[in-house]
């Protein structure tokens, strides 16, 4: 065989070369060119008028408002509503990382453990999150019906009717009725992100704490759950946020009430827009939501790293 | 008392049969290797062991204890991962006392023996460092010390040398050694399929087959000492096995056996006698003539007898020795290594002259015919 | 001793699992075995006595109505928004994984910061652009919305999946004569298939199941997408819960065989997002 | 259509319609009205969609907020209705009524107040008139010897007597908080009469959310919740998946205080029941100053107006007509609706009483909530739902009213 | 016209430079290997060759032309990456053809090419499977089929066999020796860290070194043919480097230079002629003498002459050949290699000859003080 080709000559070197730089120059534009322009268009510019029509008292109908300067957010600080609302989101927070993630992970230790029909319990621990949240409302009212529902049915079967509660309609307990639901809905899901990170594990370190004698918990406790941090760490900050903005189950199944016991910020920002129709002041929640978020991300992050034990 | 005897044992996964009728017998202090190709189910045994898998059938005993069903902690062993399988979150304090805490050995004696095992280590500096801060080697001296605190009756090392560079490979190699010679009571089992590392730690190479065979012929091809297999290879599987590059197989036909050994012919028609019992067989029986490439000796001219023929294809040079090729199929390969350089090739072929007692000689069957006498090894002073 | 605790978690293993899967499989049972009943047995037997007789009619009544059109619907919408999904963010997975250019990392922060902007704050400005390009109540005002708030998560996970290309693949198809483009389309995104079909069923089954942007930018039921279905049918069969909860039942059936099919990729390919906090 | 402006040729002119009706049957008759109107209007084409009841109110919102309503459009009149009517997006329908008095002349003049404001009329009634009463099952009644209660007095020993059976007397389901609202609405009516409210929220002087008459409201609420009024989780149940209405149908309530258009739907969802069912007012309050025969509702709820962005608001017009004329009427009551139109005869039993309850009416108040403006409203519902709690007293709700009343004063 | 040229080339990144004043001339079908520890720059050497990584100062030519800023794939250079970076998604037949298609080489043009290199590298029946459905020698097959289809000037190699086991990488050196042969016009370049490999494989060693060494004498150690860098080392670290085990370096003084060569003692008193030329060096300047442990002859009794002394402390026996540890600390080793087995260790020291020809002299530098003649390779007959 011959290593013969038709060199190309030395200005056509010089060519494609300048093709291929110009190519490489404008190679990272086109790539983001989509993605920045569709994000820029549908969350950087509302988030942005929103902000601006925090300083708006407006109905949200015909146009403009008129401009009222700090005026909401002034309403905001004295706002108890809105800061019970807070602070429902931040029990809400709480009680996920607490609840949600603890059995995510001993659900996941489950399914790791597990060989046998693995695969059909996957499926079925998933389904929560395979169910809408209008369709899980429909379906937890029901469950949580005082009078009707298999809850507090089955407690006065067991001679528990002491037990039987007014779930969704009694402020003391609608809040954890609905976290109940939320982490319900969830745990799947980062039941997934643990099971994904135990397959990594490797098997070698297991069998290596077997020989060292070490029972299946000291295994768990000990070696199982410190690989995880890393991915307990995400989790955390996505349960954060997503506990901060949280607004599906809650609209449907309570709708903030009874008596705002279950407000959340998003649930009081859209009644604040859409039935109150004030437009200004629901930005001005809006707009603070953002930025409460936003500092909790931060702080999060921050300690998170600064309790990071290097894996 | 720290002795390991396995009787009859099998181990099967599912339906498929990796290790069978597995006969062992690893002595107090001896150091064992366990050798061969990848997939033959070393690592297998060594984890029966251990006590991390199950023994589907047979008799495992260490120090004449029946261990099958015991659990692996109280098994008095100790093992070195390929990969360490150090705990990463842990200190390499925490690492070696993990064992010792689980066992709920008193603080000042986890210390203690820390400590000892660390200066035989010599990684005192390192204690408080986390793996992922160690070299290669200096994570396999902290598995090693791991295995060391437990005063195990047997240490077992399944390759732990694979995953470092040629040149630590040796050293640690040689550190490995001298753990056998600080615990001359504890038993060693070693697997690896690099010969070179089999035959510098052995006491005794025990050489597994993989394959359809195993059903057939049992999984051990041959135990024995390195010299043993390398000399007086059992058959044809262990021969190939052994030796870098491997030994020549040469068809060959039988042309009369007696009690003084075997004669016969390669097919270019040159004679060769080999010391060993082929009475058995008769004249005309075709054979396979073994022959190493650092035992083809290039003959001085006018050797004619046992001699070897052949056209040399090509040559590498290696400053202290070369190769010649001496057959252009590579599958077939027959090479031979003669000392020094080789700059020029010799038109037609050349005489290579092979030792009697440097030949082997195998059946149909792939078995290595009895050898005669034993004459290979010398006294050196 | 250390016999007993060894099996004591091996046991304890098949009790936990055995429970959890009652405490998901059992609304969802309820669900399905509600669907089957009639409407005056909700009234006079109990709630979690199993139907007379597993009957098929409200499924039937479902069916025969408008759910396929939903169906339809919703199967276009969440084709279309995954695909775009998809494209879209593993061009910029690509870039900020492999590019070098100024600024990349400060914009793959910014880009995953976008997680945290509340969708709600959104409705009005998209409702307003929706109508301005003339696609209220088209199903197309939804995929822009769609794709966008989908973008954060999907090219976080891409990135990290892109990062574990080996780089020699990257250089050998620069001998080959590629130049970035190429070396995306033919190399990056063909391997990045395990992280993006987690993308693409991750953001299936979270649209599938979206709520709120559908209310808002469709009207007519032509336009109408599952969950959408599931509030209506509520407002039409008002306390008819058989024939809601078989509604439930139908809209989330598509998304279980989804799931089952991919549910091995999604396990792996979440490991890019989890393992690198 | 899934695509954008696919299907029509240029000549169609298209008028868009909302409305929350889905019941199958309604829906029918209204569109039974449209193809009337496309049939008399050659060239026009409506486009209807129908919305499930809370959201619509979000979606109306956000159309508006757009300035990109639907051409016509229901609402509840009052309070939302007029915020739209305020920002100049409604059309005033005052010189089409004038042009066609005898039409206009058909409906019932209690029937405008809810779409009327600063004199101008702005919607047409066109679904059913739709007051409150209290519905109870006949058959749990007569099995345990009540009848009907004529003063609050009475009903607090109904109550008192089907407790002792272990009978809810009430079953509510105020998730939503509107139907709660409706209680204390009478209460009020019936105590103060239509005018205290009317001065309270129009900021008429000496007018105020603390009047008496909401604090005795409150109470007299507070007490028939104390009495055990209300079967249990009243305040978490779901009024739209039929949290109340299956405590009536399985026996475990009594009475439900709810707006007539429960009858239809009771006949809808659970026929055989519907026959046990009667109705009677909400009872008098002894020495109260409000006529006992005032009703509170909305007469010819929904209003359909036209929005001012419509480009053929006199094709709209005539929509409208045709929505509401004999025919409608008439397919109306065939769907068990009426509409506030005079001289209906009727022959159902139920819709023949709502008539002549109706009919005697001094005063016809507005639901509060619609009634308000929105913001305001929010708060009534907030509140009502806390006095119905028992969460707050009468006192500090009162006062919590009052102040929402003034900031949205000084706001306007 | 495939000739590479490499004038005063030098290699940065950011403030680092690891490679400096690298002047190379690779001839016309010239097999050259780039040898070196591990991150001396061996792979950052190739790929600016390919154009992968931009040279950072200095000039390079292939064929004449100079090609700093060619596109890598119009530099007529093809690749073969030390994990193969076989496109997975892509079938065999997908992978080679893919870069012909690059080029928009015709449809049954790209399928011959394809199948003639198929054909020459016995894959042909594998060209529908996709990568990981191939063995690891099969893969190599894969990679360098990708290369020969583009016909290219020169095939550079990144230790494309360090993945692979024992057995098999002694079988692909054939193969790619092979490739060498059939392939007489392209040159080749091929990096790798095992000494074996470069020994048997190159025309050319180029021997690199890193660290602080790079910026006072350059990148490149010494380059020349195999044996020349085996016999001839030009310092303390190519003679180091090459051979295995390592050479062994002994403290010794000199005693006389002459044109005949150097007379040198060592510590424990014996004295060495070496045939170099130490004339500029004045007697009882501190050296150091460098043997091979191949070159370590055990002495037949009484000789007396050339010889070193050692007492042997520990043996490792591998059929072949054995070692002998002729000192204990393990940072300082001496080794003699000696054929066949050694069982039994003598009491006392032993005498082992060293030829002077096998002898080497370094300077305080590590410099190889001059060689005087050349008798060390020798024609085979
Ligand atoms: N858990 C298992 N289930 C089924 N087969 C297994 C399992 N573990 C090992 N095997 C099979 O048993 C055989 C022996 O495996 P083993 O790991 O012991 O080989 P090995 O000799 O250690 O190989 P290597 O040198 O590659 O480490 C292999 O064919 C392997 O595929
Ligand atoms: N992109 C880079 N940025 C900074 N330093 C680099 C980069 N690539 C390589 N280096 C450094 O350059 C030196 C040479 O690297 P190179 O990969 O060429 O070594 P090598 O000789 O191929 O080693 P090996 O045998 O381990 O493959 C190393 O010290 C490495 O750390
Ligand atoms: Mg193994
Ligand atoms: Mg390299």
């Amino acid at each position: 065989m011959s290593s013969a080709e038709i060199a190309p000559t030395e200005s056509g070197h010089r060519q494609s070369s300048r093709r291929f730089r110009r190519a490489q120059k404008v190679a990272p534009f086109v790539f983001l060119a989509p993605a920045v322009l569709l994000l820029l268009v549908f969350l950087l510019y509302p988030l942005v008028s929103s902000f601006r029509l925090s300083f708006v008292s407006w109905n949200g109908l015909g146009d403009g408002g008129d401009f009222v300067g700090f005026q909401n957010w002034v309403r905001l600080a004295h706002d108890t509503l809105f800061w019970r609302s807070a602070l429902h989101n931040i029990l809400l927070a709480v009680f996920s990382v607490v609840v949600q993630l603890p059995i995510a992970v001993v659900l996941a230790v489950v399914l790791d453990e597990a060989s046998k029909g693995s695969r059909i319990l996957k499926i079925l621990y998933f389904l929560p999150l395979l169910m809408s949240s209008v369709a899980l409302g429909v379906l937890f009212k029901n469950i949580y019906d005082p009078n009707f529902g298999p809850i507090n049915g089955i407690l006065s079967e067991l001679g528990l009717y002491s037990w039987t509660q007014d779930w969704l309609g009694d402020p003391r307990l609608a809040l954890a009725s609905v976290i109940a639901v939320v982490s319900w809905q969830y745990i799947p899901f980062y039941m997934v992100l643990f099971l994904a990170a135990l397959s990594s594990f490797p098997r070698e370190i297991t069998e290596a704490a077997r020989l060292d004698g070490a029972s299946g918990r000291t295994i768990f406790w000990r070696l199982k759950l410190p690989h995880l941090q890393g991915t307990f760490r995400t989790a955390a900050l996505l349960v954060l946020i997503g506990s901060m903005r949280y607004f599906d189950l809650i609209y449907v199944m309570t709708g903030g009430g009874p008596e705002n016991a279950s407000e959340v910020m998003a649930t009081y920002m859209y009644r604040t827009v859409f039935a109150s129709f004030e437009l200004g002041y629901g930005s001005t929640i809006a707009s603070a939501m953002f930025f409460i978020i936003m500092a909790i991300s931060i702080v999060s992050l921050r300690v998170s790293q600064r309790f990071e034990t290097e894996v | 008392m720290t002795s390991i005897t396995l009787n009859n044992v099998e181990k099967s996964f599912g339906k498929v049969t990796v290790l069978h009728d597995i006969d062992l017998m690893i002595e107090d202090g001896e150091f064992c290797v366990f050798l061969g190709p990848s997939g033959c189910g070393k690592s297998t045994l060594l984890r029966m062991i251990a006590g991390i898998e199950t023994v589907t059938s047979g008799d495992l005993r260490i120090g004449g204890e029946r261990m099958n069903d015991v659990l692996p902690s109280e098994r008095r062993v100790a093992m070195v991962f390929q990969n360490y399988a150090l705990y990463p979150h842990m200190s390499v304090y925490e690492n070696m006392a993990f064992g010792l805490k689980q066992a709920k050995t008193p603080k000042d004696e986890i210390a203690k023996r820390v400590q000892i095992a660390a200066k035989t280590l010599q990684i005192e500096p390192l204690l408080e460092r986390r793996p992922k801060e160690l070299s290669g080697g200096q994570r396999q001296r902290v598995a090693i010390g791991r295995a060391i605190v437990r005063q195990p009756a047997v240490f077992l090392f399944d390759e732990p040398l694979s995953n470092l560079d040629a040149a630590l490979r040796v050293h640690m190699r040689t550190e490995i050694a001298n753990l056998h010679r600080d615990f001359p009571h504890a038993s060693m089992i070693y697997v690896t399929h690099d010969q070179t590392e089999a035959m510098a730690l052995a006491d005794k190479i025990v050489l597994l087959r993989s394959g359809e065979d195993v059903l057939t012929k049992g999984s051990i091809a041959q135990s024995g000492s390195p010299l043993e297999l390398y000399h007086r290879p059992k058959n044809r599987f262990v021969a190939g096995f052994l030796g870098s590059p491997s030994m020549n197989f040469l068809p060959v036909t039988l042309v009369n056996a007696n009690t003084e050994g075997a004669t016969v012919r390669l097919a270019s028609g040159e004679i060769i006698d080999v010391p060993v019992d082929a009475r058995t067989l008769s004249a005309g029986a075709p054979l396979t003539l073994g022959v190493r490439p650092e035992h083809m000796v290039p003959a001085p001219p006018g050797t004619d007898t046992q001699v070897i023929r052949k056209v040399v294809h090509s040559i590498e040079n290696f400053g202290e020795h070369s190769y010649l090729y001496l057959s252009d199929t590579p599958d077939e390969p027959c090479i031979a290594k003669v000392a020094d350089d080789v700059l020029e090739t010799a038109e037609g072929p050349v005489a290579f002259r092979v030792r009697p007692s440097a030949c082997h000689l195998f059946d149909a069957n792939g078995d290595a015919l009895p050898y005669l006498a034993d004459a290979t090894s010398r006294t050196f002073a | 001793m250390a016999h007993r605790s060894f099996k004591l978690s091996r046991l304890s293993i098949p009790v936990l699992g055995l429970f959890w899967l009652a405490v998901t499989t059992l609304p969802f049972l309820f669900v399905v075995f509600t669907s089957m009943k009639t409407l005056q047995e909700t009234y006079t037997n109990p709630v979690w006595a199993l139907p007379e007789s597993f009957s098929l009619d409200n499924y039937i009544r479902v069916i025969e109505g408008s759910y396929l059109t939903y169906l339809r619907n919703s199967a276009f919408v969440i084709t279309i928004s995954v695909i775009l999904i998809v494209i879209v963010s593993s061009m910029a997975a690509y870039a900020l994984a492999r590019l070098k250019f100024r600024f990349n990392t400060a914009l793959f922060g910014l880009i995953v910061a976008g997680m945290i902007v509340p969708l709600h704050v959104t409705l009005v400005p998209v409702y307003l652009m929706t109508r301005a390009m003339g696609l209220y109540d088209t199903l197309f005002a939804l995929i822009g919305p769609y794709v966008a708030t989908s973008l954060p998560v999907s090219i976080f996970i891409l990135t990290e999946f892109m990062r574990q290309v080996p780089r020699e693949l990257e250089e050998a198809a620069l001998l080959d004569g590629c130049g970035p483009f190429k070396i995306f389309a033919k190399i990056f995104f063909p391997l990045s298939t395990p992280g993006i079909s987690t993308v693409a069923i991750y953001n299936g089954i979270m649209l599938w199941n979206e709520f709120v942007f559908a209310y808002v930018l469709t009207s007519s039921p032509e336009t109408r997408t599952l969950p959408l279905a599931v509030w209506e049918f509520q407002g039409q069969y008002a306390a008819d819960i058989p024939t809601i909860l078989a509604v439930v039942t139908l809209s989330t059936l598509p998304l279980i065989i989804v799931y089952a099919i991919g549910q091995e990729r999604i396990v792996n390919g979440m490991m890019a997002g989890s393992l690198k906090g | 259509s899934i695509l954008p402006l696919a299907g029509y040729s240029q000549d169609v002119k298209t008028l868009t319609s909302w409305d929350l009706q889905t019941q199958e049957d309604t829906v029918k008759v209204i569109r039974n009205g449209m193809d009337r109107f496309e049939a008399a209007n050659p060239g026009f084409k409506v486009e209807d969609s129908h919305f499930a009841n809370d959201a619509y109110k979000t979606k109306l919102k956000i159309a508006f907020g757009a300035d990109e309503a639907p051409c016509i459009f229901s609402s509840w009149g009052g309070g939302p209705l007029r915020e739209y009517i305020k920002s100049d997006q409604v059309v005033d329908l005052t010189p089409y009524l004038d042009e066609n008095p005898e039409f206009k002349d058909r409906f019932m003049p209690a029937s405008f107040t809810a779409v009327t404001y600063e004199d101008h009329i702005y919607g047409l009634p066109a679904e059913t008139s739709a007051v409150g009463v209290i519905i109870y099952n006949k058959e749990l009644f007569a099995e345990n010897d009540i009848t009907p209660p004529e003063t609050w007095d009475e009903l607090m020993d109904v109550v008192a007597q089907l407790q002792e059976k272990n009978i809810a007397p009430f079953a509510l389901a105020n998730k939503t908080k509107w139907p709660g609202s409706m209680y204390f609405v009478y209460l009020a009516d019936r105590i103060g009469g239509p005018e205290t409210f009317l001065n309270a929220a129009e900021r008429a002087p000496g007018g105020s959310f603390e009047d008496p008459t909401f604090i005795k409201a409150g109470e007299m609420l507070q007490d028939l919740v104390k009495a055990g009024g209300f079967a249990r989780g009243y305040n978490g149940l779901d009024y739209d998946i039929g949290g109340s209405r299956r405590l009536l149908y399985s026996g475990r309530a009594a009475m439900e205080l709810m707006g007539t258009w429960e009858f239809s739907t009771i006949a809808n969802e659970n026929p055989d029941f519907a026959d046990k069912i009667g109705f009677f007012p909400f009872p008098s309050v002894e020495g109260g100053k409000g006529d006992p025969n005032n009703v509170v509702g909305t007469l010819g709820d929904n209003f359909i107006s036209i929005a001012s962005s419509c480009e053929y608001p006199d094709a709209a017009f005539d929509l409208l007509m045709h929505l509401t004329d004999d025919i409608a009427v008439e397919k109306k009551l065939e769907d068990n609706g009426i509409m506030p139109v005079k001289n209906l005869e009727v022959d159902d039993p139920f819709l023949s009483g709502v008539m002549d309850m109706v009919a005697d009416a001094p005063s016809v108040q507005l639901w509060y909530d619609q009634e308000l403006p929105p913001a305001l409203a929010e708060v009534h519902k907030d509140t009502t739902q806390q006095l119905l709690g028992l969460s707050i007293t009468p006192e500090e709700a009162a006062a919590a009213m009052e102040a929402a009343a003034k900031a949205q004063d000084s706001s306007n």
